[in-house]
């Protein structure tokens, strides 16, 4: 009814943005495989091929004022937070034109600007970092959140029970968003874990905590919104546990020897991007032209970023040692 | 100028204050340093002045607290956080390595980590092999630290807020035999500098290097030597990350003599790193190899005549200064 | 009546040597605090004063193959586990005839014809021990326990949670037996703890885990018998809070700010020897000639260890670097 | 004698199953280990062989399970820890420092640690600055542990049977560039010694002093020298503690002339220790001072190009060995 035409008409918008922000990540990636292939790309590359609806949901819902923690598998939280994808991609060429000068390369990205505090390669290493941006905030009195990605793998550090604690008993401003892609790099969750409910583990450090279905961007939204709802009003951290899947290896390096693939199969059927489609085709919200609009719109951005990368300078080798100390002026 | 008979200890706790007092990004953090009044009574009384928010407690959670350090100071503040003794730094030093140390180079020049860490080091009470380490060679080894020494009085008071207004991380080591010493300090507060060695004592035919808890009894040593009349110049590092080359040099271009005092274990220490510079650097103008008196290679043992026989004595320095000068002045 | 009469017997018998072994220990360290102002003992000296039941009764529930690992506190664990009182205080004396030689003090007791694993003074450091141990016994097949004793301030460490993963992950046999005396050095349980109910947090690992009122040293037998049968039977490991009190400061060090006199007294009320002194008593099982009896042999033991402790020989200086690497026969 | 074409990777394996059947009490213990085949896939096929009790997948939990190795240790077994890279062996440190290496001591020779821990060190494959650490100079400063490093497909074979005899905690290194390293290997399996360094190519103008590796490229540099009518000595440390003094003053004293290649960064890395001992023992000997070629000071950067500039390279030797032998031989 006629009465419902704007509120559709904004629930499409909504959509049609989550739809292309998952899309942008997963065409970004996919070329990404490529370029590693070409030897374009080097180093560790780690895919999130399948997850995109977590940091699509979950970094949509921060605000641009709002700091952000990841890990080497970033490039989703990147591109969600809103880093360009010509910088990413240049850095993983290592070009003085990527987002942290050809230093980083794919597990380093980084944005001050926007409060994207990277990219870590240790794992439950950007925990410490998250509660202390959080603690910072609250001592200068921000109302706002700050989220740590990490994996379930990383539940089992000594790092991240310290830091549970501590935002627990501090009562920091800061949303845990776990994803669980019940994997660290061969390792299955129940060989890592004595208690495999992870939201259940997080709770008993006193905060709120539940699983949300990962793999459908609006409910991982819809959790996010509520969960930094209480973490922003002072309520203190959060933990989603978001459950997901990774499509294809830990790294370009994973032979994948240890699940099955019949799982993976099984796994796909859940693609959020998929099942995104299909959700606003049954609410007539997406038609084969808008989706083509999208597909046509990315691959134009992909190439732009390609040939930036590719023509972006490399860092003069005089200048290895800068940024080591910082520049007095 | 007018002076107060201040101990080590108190001379750290002025420092504290008015750092808390000029600068509200300003905070210090760690384990007991509030309601127990500090391990060492360093901060004795600050809680009371300063309140919970800034002088706050920690759970016993090394790698927590020193990567939240980290996070704050990426927030905005200018924390310093104390590690009890650098035997338990051991458990923050991830942080400590692959954060706090790597975070601007990593970011292409965005993330400075403004922070001062603390922390008590060495041997000398009886407190046995994993109470006593002398680790600071080992933290002098990471590009992107700051490390530094206060071996008397002034440089406990004046050194900090020096680390403070660095842009980078700073690590000051309190040697655990200081805090008790007394002497006079100057009332009027002022800050020292934290890039140059200085000579304690002139000399013109050996020179002693030295720094932190060894400071002493070098000035012992060299005491001694004078009555023999061998005149040792002594010099104390004070900033052992950047080593202030010149001020060696120039010395022992003069002395074409060296002798290395440091309480780490002789092999690999950072004796050996300022063994090797001077060799290199000054290779024709020493008239012998440069001496080093070191601790033994033992874990440090409880009983105090063995914890005596593993430390440098003023008498091995004494004996490597005579080894040193042997074939004549 | 005469048909109770050999099972009273026996119960009497028992409470007796329970009594005896918890004087035992407080004589032992009441002495230790008067030899620690005499500047007979140094270093680090932590007494277990108040906390006697709890190793009284849960390291006379182990079996002679089984092993402990314990912490700087461990005095109590030591002789409890049958650690000759006379090498035990030889240690603090720092002679070679102590039970580490003189090389560990009072932090580092060990005896391996005991299993006593030590006397460990790294907070934490100690569970990663522990269960390496139980790994090798159910490597080997021994159908055994390991006892690992720690403090509730070392639940906040990395390592406690890793720990208590992976016994329970692997179903390791290991009874975690915790002593929460409610501070750590100066920081309440409340203060490091979101979480206070510590058998709630060791339960969420999956394992049997309850609280034991540590000051009831029959309770805490019990309470040890129960976990220690389900560990010994391959039901993996347990988790004991065993809630305690220390009647003195932390170290020698401590002036005991943090706490105020009136709790220490309401927690005095509760001794572990008067509530059992009370007991036996009551029970019939214990005459002022009894107690007489046993003050009576702890004293001639007491002055005859501390004669032996002082005529014992010291290590010879030689021996410094012996037991670095282990000599090759 | 019949060889076969071997890789490192292939030999490290071929070590481990003959230890493994050898000896019932070895065992392998680290993450992905098992299923996924070995982050190098050194271990690959070997669960299928032995399976999931001796080749131990574990959680992310290093600090746990090195000390669990240790503890596995001391109850009679001969464990095998793998920690995947040095890098994060930081969050092991702990475990290794204050217990690995001082329980022999602090026990007065009663509790000796016969375990191997072996992980990959190094940079040179575009990993950045958290994942390309060179820490093995830190670990060689430790008293208590052996430290080896197998830079030859025969020593990848020979050394770990060797290093599981040793009655103490040894610690292999295995640079990340050698796995696919390829050559001939001897059928008949032996274990090699790990005491002695071994001159790898003989010469007379110059001792050119490296492990691990960097031992490919120094030979490279000789390769290039010897041209030039330079004929260097190329000795290989094999073990980094204790090191070989013997082996490397006899062919100073023959030489004259020394260079260490090490990629550590400079300051404070084991070439210091080397070039500090050389000068210290051969001072007299020497016709020019001990140079140094190491890795630049600074976070290893992404960039190819800038991860080169940071690394030693052979250009580096040649010149360094040209500065040591400018003035005439
Ligand atoms: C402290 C540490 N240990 C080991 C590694 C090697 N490693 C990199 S990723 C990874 C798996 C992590 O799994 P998880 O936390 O679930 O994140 P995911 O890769 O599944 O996103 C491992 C073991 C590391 N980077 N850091
Ligand atoms: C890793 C580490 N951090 C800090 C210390 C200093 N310290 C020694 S004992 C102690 C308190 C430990 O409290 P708890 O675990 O409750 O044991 P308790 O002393 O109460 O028996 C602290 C902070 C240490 N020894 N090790
Ligand atoms: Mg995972
Ligand atoms: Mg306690």
């Amino acid at each position: 009814m006629t009465a419902d035409g704007p509120a559709n008409e904004t629930r499409a918008k909504h959509h049609r943005e989550l739809l292309q922000q998952m899309l942008r990540i997963r065409r970004f990636e996919e070329k990404c495989a490529e370029l590693y292939s070409a030897a374009k790309i080097r180093g560790f590359l780690h895919l999130y091929v399948g997850e995109e609806a977590v940091a699509v949901g979950a970094v949509g819902a921060l605000r641009p004022e709002e700091a952000l923690v990841s890990t080497y598998r970033e490039h989703g939280h990147a591109l969600a937070r809103g880093v360009p994808m010509e910088s990413v991609l240049a850095e993983m060429y290592g070009r003085s034109t990527g987002c942290s000068r050809g230093r980083g390369g794919s597990m380093h990205l980084f944005d001050a600007a926007r409060r994207f505090y990277g990219g870590n390669a240790i794992v439950g290493g950007g925990l410490p970092l998250a509660i202390g941006l959080g603690l910072a905030d609250r001592m200068q009195g921000r109302r706002q959140a700050t989220a740590c990605f990490f994996g379930e793998g990383a539940v089992a550090e000594g790092e991240f029970h310290e830091c549970m604690n501590l935002a627990s008993l501090w009562r920091l401003p800061v949303l845990f968003a776990c994803e669980n892609n019940r994997y660290a790099m061969g390792t299955a969750l129940a060989r890592s874990h004595a208690q495999t409910d992870l939201a259940l583990r997080a709770s008993s450090y006193g905060m709120p905590a539940w699983p949300v279905d990962g793999m459908d961007v609006i409910a991982v939204e819809e959790a996010a919104h509520r969960a930094l709802a209480v973490v922003r009003d002072g309520g203190g951290p959060c933990f989603l546990e978001l459950r997901t899947y990774r499509f294809r290896a830990h790294s370009m390096y994973d032979p994948d020897r240890y699940r099955d693939k019949a799982e993976v199969e099984q796994w796909k059927v859940h693609d959020p991007i998929d099942g995104l489609i299909g959700r606003m085709r049954t609410d007539g919200d997406l038609t084969d032209s808008d989706l083509e609009a999208i597909e046509r719109e990315l691959s134009d951005e992909l190439a732009a970023a390609m040939e930036a990368a590719e023509a972006g300078p490399l860092e003069p080798v005089e200048d290895l040692t800068r940024f080591v100390y910082s520049e007095r002026s | 100028m007018t002076t107060t008979e201040t101990t080590y200890r108190e001379a750290l706790r002025v420092a504290i204050r008015s750092a808390l007092t000029r600068d509200d990004r300003v905070f210090l953090m760690g384990e007991d340093v509030g309601r127990y009044g500090g391990c060492f009574a360093v901060s004795l009384g600050l809680l009371e002045e300063f309140g919970p928010e800034r002088i706050r407690d920690t759970p016993l959670s090394e790698s927590a607290f020193v990567g939240a350090g980290i996070g704050a100071a990426l927030g905005g503040m200018r924390p310093i956080v104390e590690i009890m003794t650098v035997n338990f730094s051991l458990l923050a030093l991830d942080q400590i390595v692959n954060n706090a140390a790597t975070l601007l180079h990593m970011s292409g020049g965005q993330l400075n980590v403004p922070m001062v860490i603390r922390m008590t080091t060495g041997a000398g009470r009886q407190l046995a092999a994993q109470h006593s380490h002398s680790l600071e060679g080992w933290y002098a080894h990471i590009p992107g630290l700051r490390i530094v020494a206060p071996a008397t009085i002034e440089d406990a008071r004046g050194m900090l807020w020096t680390a403070l207004c660095d842009p980078d991380p700073v690590i000051m080591f309190e040697h655990g035999t200081l805090y008790a010493m007394s002497g006079p300090l100057d009332d009027a507060v002022q800050a020292v500098d934290i890039d140059k060695a200085v000579v304690r004592r002139p000399g013109r035919d050996a020179t002693l290097i030295t720094y932190g808890g060894t400071l002493r009894i070098s000035l012992l040593a060299a005491e001694e030597l004078a009555g023999e009349g061998v005149e040792v110049e002594v010099i104390d590092l004070r900033s052992l990350r950047p080593l202030d080359d010149a001020t060696l040099l120039d010395s022992v271009t003069r002395t074409h003599r060296a002798v290395v005092v440091d309480e780490g274990w002789r092999s690999g220490s950072l004796s050996a790193e300022i063994s090797a510079r001077i060799t290199e650097q000054a290779f024709f103008d020493l008239d012998a190899p440069v001496e080093r008196v070191c601790s033994e290679e033992v874990p440090t043992p409880y009983a105090k005549h063995l914890e005596e026989a593993a430390l440098p004595q003023p008498s091995d320095i004494v004996d490597a200064v005579r080894r040193a000068t042997r074939d004549g002045r």
